[in-house]
């Protein structure tokens, strides 16, 4: 009897018992998932704002490398361009990106993030219509905010190949267009569950989505303009147009650079130690061994050290793991930034001896280098190596598949990116028009589209 | 000799300095003006004002020559500098009594010229 | 017996058990406690940092709205400014702010920091004198850091719209006075726990605490100085002086606008994923909305985009979103940015034609948008819409209540900081003077309060 | 037998019971290992990304110091120096820093990161070569990128007191040269577990080991190569050489201010919360007493408030007190900061007078003050007031004993690294020399070294 | 003809600009310089030393008149220029030559003046 | 009365100020200016394209004088500005018709110059 009490007080004991460490065990699990999210969503969020920085790198450099004619048209375009960006990408372009749908647009909740959505949940427990970004587990307006900072940059870069003679409202609209039609298709493919995604392509950070979508898009805007009135003489003769602020486009570089810490790192969208710890290294040493290649080149080809090539080495190098950051090794990422910086120069050159007139470089920067960096993926990829199964690349024994993969991607987006932005940049040339009178042009587009000059103390002190 | 002063459109000082150093009018000096003529200005808007600029930015040339090279460089520089549009500028011919050269001490019409060191190569203009 | 024994054994096996299970549950608990601390500070360290971080916009954007020979003068003075507002909160604001005392002021732990204080702990654990902010779990030291930086800002403000005319030393003492004396007084209404925190008003990340007031101080600056030489010409005729730098100016403001996701998200001071990712969605629509308004409505009303309204429009934007960011829906934050945008414009235009002369716009900013922004609270809120209970605003059809509050707020501010800084102007105006000697100003106060001017090189190069 | 079951099942259950409390405790005590380690890296890479972003403020200042003709050459040094760091501190400073060996020098792992390593296991649990820094919980990778962008910073300081004059490859082979040969091994000694820790020499983010280091090398730099052509004039006459923009140098000093919060807090090299709270409030309020104590100088002194005084001021406090931000209370940090803000001015003027011609004030801000710097935790050291076990300094009660371990690493330091860095100058300067022609100098190094301007617009208009 | 040069304080332009088109003198070429003269300088000082300066900021006008412009011009830049403090500045009359205008190869005083197409609005100053 | 103008290497203003007023030659106007003379240029290059520059910094420097000064002030700068160089400079001796001081009205001789008020100090150069 009193056994049988004993038994059925154990079993009452040992039921509140079981309860109570269930209990322990399951708030313990729910505090730590909550500060999981926390901890992620602060991640995401620093490296969104160092992503949004690098607009200042951006309006910094691409002002450095204009004229001083033409100064307060560029910064009021790079300024203006992220505000566009902005309201586009919650207007539409964000659920053309991530919206649930078919392998090539997102068709559910398209507008205003209006879509069912039960952030932060992830995985199984995601219910909603963006499942495409369930994998990360933060707010959903978190991942907005990341995926905002990205569209911007996007449609940045366009700005410096296009300037000192393009119509600021032109602009305005293009870049509205491209942040609502052009760059969330391709994002929808490659990074909102499209059929690159499914074809097994890998963009880490956005070599493709984000840095040679910018560059078709700059690459298209360049070729209707045509380059700037007295670039190209007689006899193919190149002229010099030099930057009016050398120091502002090295600055900006730095600034660059930095965000590039937020772009890159940030991308994991979760506050991954060991993850976070190998990208910020790849990124930062492709920069410092593309610097030294651009450098090195420039000096061997030009016979001086052209600071310009130096700036726009950093840059390619920075372009070129973008794609791979988190895929490849240390070692890799020397060899990546130093192929990238010689290319960077190479390419400069080559688009003046065309005729393409790219004021900052933006072409050989985001499109050349945005290439080779997806291609790279396909090259010096090493499966896992922070924990993603890319497969390996080439030279890690994996054979062509890969980078067969990665050739898919960068084609199929030069084929969309260049085709949709064509027609767009037509259609605005057709009905307002994009260039500028020759006269404005002369006169520089700060006193022609904005009737302001942005340094007056240096005409006539007062 | 004379002291030649010409305000030309900014934009135009490559054109003009290659079509004066084809008429071996090497020397020369060059200061940015502003100037205020027949051209029409514009009007700079700032914060909620306006204000109508009618100093628009010129090239000031300065080119002291010996008496047989005035009508060439005056020649070479509306050659160049003319559109036909108002803004074209002015050219200034002053009389100038006196020209030293610091670096040899020479004075007079031998001081302003001879043929110049450099000979600007044809791929610059 | 064996029953018994069992029994016996059971209880005292289950109650090593329970101890066992609830220490691992305390130590949990404790352990999740100083993550949470930890992760909190984190944020509240980062976003303070961001804070700072706006003393260079601030410094770039008044900077490049002044004159060349204004410069060395405006960026002594922006720099000194923190300066002398970390010794000032050290010394006597944070007390004054924080410090419990009566609805009016605090009394206990006034001077340097010295009260007692057992942070993190809060709420009921707290055991202190500021009482006030024991409602976030981070360090004294962080929490001072935080809310100094905020007062930095406000001193900052003012600078700008007394610049080109007011005499350095006489600026310091202003801003000395400032810190102690006006702004942890109505910082402390609103967020030291005071009258005006008591009687329902909001006011999320200072729009009124640290703009307006600011705002304020900067009007009877103004006033009191009088316009610059040559600003207002005879029959009401309104001279430009155009700012020397406006790609100083622009990049500022992108400076700033970075430094707003500190401002408004950190303002939560903690690490709340879902409130923080919320507030920066805010923050930056707002900011969006307020620039194409801005830019948009000058385009209309003056012919050309105008660059420096495009600029004072995302200040606006920011500025007015400030108190309300955390409790606006991401549509409310749209329209108030919109409505930010034009406002800035035409306060812009306002104020010149009553002949305040403001060189950097820094009234139409921060006084009108951010007694604004205190108002829109009123109208646009949402009850808990990231956790607060503010109560609905007229809109969300909670009535005129908590209108009432915020115009109550925005009123008593007003007479406060108006009639508190009026007489610290006054005061150091009897006794050492405000404004330089008209030769001083025609010359440029550089040369006159420094000796040295910004830029030599292009006086005569060397 | 009932009971005798009843135990069995006791024992059984007790025993599954237990298991299970186990589990989850073990499994908790892990997940808030991985949060702790998560939240370490995540402090560590924010904190060093915004050390990397000094390069930018010192770039700002260094370039705004100098002449516009020196323009392009000082910022392509202060940009290569960065990328020569990060490739020389992966080649072999950080094994010579941080590998295991005898107390003078790593021996371990020297090479490329390759010895072994199972970070971020710490303590007894550490099993790898690079045990000086198993005291932090964080990656290897997150680890060096710290290091890294110290080592950056140090190599960076030379720039500014060598510049105006120095061949450009010239400087790139020193810089190359410091981070591999110079400073790891002073790093080895102090934070790599070398002698002078061992002897209880404290320096907690680098008074010593990164600016007097710096410091040392632009000495020997500065004296080897020489005043710029025209700064002395006969009869002991000091000509002004103005630098051609305080803007940049002011908007510089504060976005160094802003990358201290990442230097000091950050060299805790965990997210803790009470000991980072501290340090961002020690190192602000240092630099807030120095900015204020070296304009009031100056003022006095010079009789105007110079800027570049308050400027170096800031600099100078922010250096002293990079040493002991973890070991003084927030009193002692105004002390220090005030002394350093005296003794940065009157060091400018003693420098100037012995005709050791530095353009920028480095070896005032960063030797002078590091040096004092580093002796004042020797004086206002609290033993344990963040928690690391200094011992008390003498003001503090702790005798000379501090004192003295903190004078041997001024001294130990200072013969290694003036004798180290003169023998590479030197070295440098007998195969490809050191100093540009005076032709150059005169036309500027940016046509000499670069062949391009760095405002060309500001020549001759297009 | 005549070449005027003026150096005006800087602040001046505005009236000198004004007064002038007030007497239709409406061209004329503008800028910066640094002067020394009778006004007294100040000392600038820079971490630590000192150093005179002594050469101020100018206005540097160039007006090219016809000869019966010649008075009008110097009395209105006079007018307008002058405060009786030191620095007010000089004006300098040089004998003109010629005077070519570009866009027409007009030459002589034709060149030089005749009522310019822009009136400047009274709203301007 | 003459207008000399000269141009002179950047680097040599300070000793040809200096000299100048030694020689009680206090008063002068100095601009910024680009050269083109015998000196050789040097070649800039940007972003992977080349330019021959052949405009070089000079100061330029407009002083007035009267007859008695001309001399010692063509001297004064031929002594302190000569190097041997290239690049040297030059100077113009342009006739001045007249000067008028804004200040006081006076005209003539007595408007150039006289003894300035401002007395510069041995301290600076
Ligand atoms: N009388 C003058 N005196 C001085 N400068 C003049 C004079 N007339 C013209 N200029 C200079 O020439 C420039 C061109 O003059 P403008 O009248 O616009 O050209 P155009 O003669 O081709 O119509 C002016 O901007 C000014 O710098
Ligand atoms: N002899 C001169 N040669 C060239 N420029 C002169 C001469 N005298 C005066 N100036 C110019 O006129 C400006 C005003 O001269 P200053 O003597 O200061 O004025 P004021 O005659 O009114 O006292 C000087 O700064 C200088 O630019
Ligand atoms: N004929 C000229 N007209 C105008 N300026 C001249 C003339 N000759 C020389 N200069 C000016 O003098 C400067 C020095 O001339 P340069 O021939 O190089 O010197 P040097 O005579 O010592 O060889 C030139 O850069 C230019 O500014």
């Amino acid at each position: 009897m009193s056994a049988y009490l004993a038994d059925r007080k154990l079993r009452r004991l040992v039921i509140a018992l079981m309860t109570f460490a269930a209990l322990i065990a399951v708030a313990s699990a729910e505090m730590d998932k909550d500060t999981k999210v926390a901890l992620d969503t602060l991640w995401v969020l620093v490296t969104a704002m160092l992503v949004f920085f690098m607009n200042l790198g951006f309006g910094m450099v691409e002002t450095g490398f204009a004229r001083m004619k033409n100064c307060v048209n560029i910064l009021s375009k790079n300024f203006i361009v992220f505000a566009v960006a902005s309201l586009g990408f919650l207007l539409l372009g964000w659920g053309l990106m991530f919206g649930d749908g078919n392998p090539y647009i997102g068709t559910q909740g398209v507008f205003f993030l209006t879509g069912a959505d039960n952030s932060p949940a992830i995985r199984e427990e995601y219910n909603g219509v963006y499942s495409a970004m369930s994998w990360t587990g933060v707010p959903l307006l978190a991942k907005f905010f990341f995926q905002l900072v990205f569209a911007g940059t996007a449609a940045t870069i366009v700005s410096g190949a296009v300037a000192e003679r393009i119509k600021y409202k032109s602009f305005i609209l293009f870049s509205f267009a491209m942040i609502m039609l052009i760059y969330p298709v391709i994002g929808h493919w490659i990074w909102g569950g499209g059929w690159l995604a499914t074809m097994g392509a890998f963009d880490f950070a956005g070599s493709t989505v984000v840095h040679s979508v910018g560059g078709w898009a700059a690459l298209t805007g360049v070729i209707i303009l045509g380059p700037r009135l007295g670039k190209y003489g007689m006899n193919g003769k190149i002229n010099i147009i030099p930057g009016h602020n050398l120091a502002l486009a090295t600055l900006g570089t730095l600034v660059l650079w930095f965000g590039w810490f937020g772009f890159n790192p940030g991308s994991t969208m979760a506050a991954d130690a060991s993850a976070i710890s190998h990208i910020i290294v790849t990124t930062n040493t492709a920069a410092a061994a593309a610097i030294l290649g651009a450098t090195l080149i420039s000096w061997l080809v030009l016979g001086k050290p052209d600071l310009g090539m130096t700036l726009n080495g950093a840059l390619a190098g920075l372009v070129a793991i973008t794609a791979g950051c988190a895929f490849v090794s240390i070692g890799s990422s020397v060899l990546i930034g130093l192929i990238a910086g010689i290319l960077v120069v190479l390419s400069v050159m080559f688009f003046d001896r065309i005729k393409v007139d790219d004021p900052v470089g933006a072409l050989s920067v985001h499109l050349v280098n945005g290439v080779f960096g997806t291609l790279a993926v396909g090259i010096f990829a090493q499966d896992r190596i922070t924990g993603v199964a890319t497969g390996n690349g080439l030279l890690s024994g994996g054979g062509m598949g890969l980078l067969i993969a990665q050739l898919t991607a960068v084609a199929s987006v030069a084929v969309y990116a260049f085709t949709a932005s064509a027609i767009i940049w037509l259609a605005i040339k057709a009905v307002i028009g994009l260039r500028v009178s020759p006269q404005e042009e002369i006169l520089g587009l700060d006193i022609g589209e904005h009737g302001m000059t942005a340094y007056p103390d240096l005409e006539i002190p007062t | 000799m004379k002291l030649i002063i010409a305000y030309i459109q900014p934009e135009k000082l490559g054109v003009v300095k290659k079509e004066l150093d084809s008429r071996k009018v090497h020397r020369m000096s060059v200061t940015r003006a502003k100037g205020c003529g027949q051209q029409r200005g514009y009007v700079e808007s700032y914060r909620g004002s306006k204000k109508e600029i009618t100093l628009l930015s010129k090239i000031r040339l300065e080119i002291a020559v010996n008496d047989d090279f005035i009508d060439t460089t005056v020649e070479g520089i509306v050659n160049a500098a003319k559109t036909g549009n108002f803004g074209d500028g002015k050219i200034f011919v002053l009389p100038l009594d006196e020209c030293i050269q610091i670096r040899t001490g020479e004075t007079g019409p031998a001081a302003i010229g001879g043929i110049s060191r450099y000979v600007p190569s044809s791929k610059d203009d």
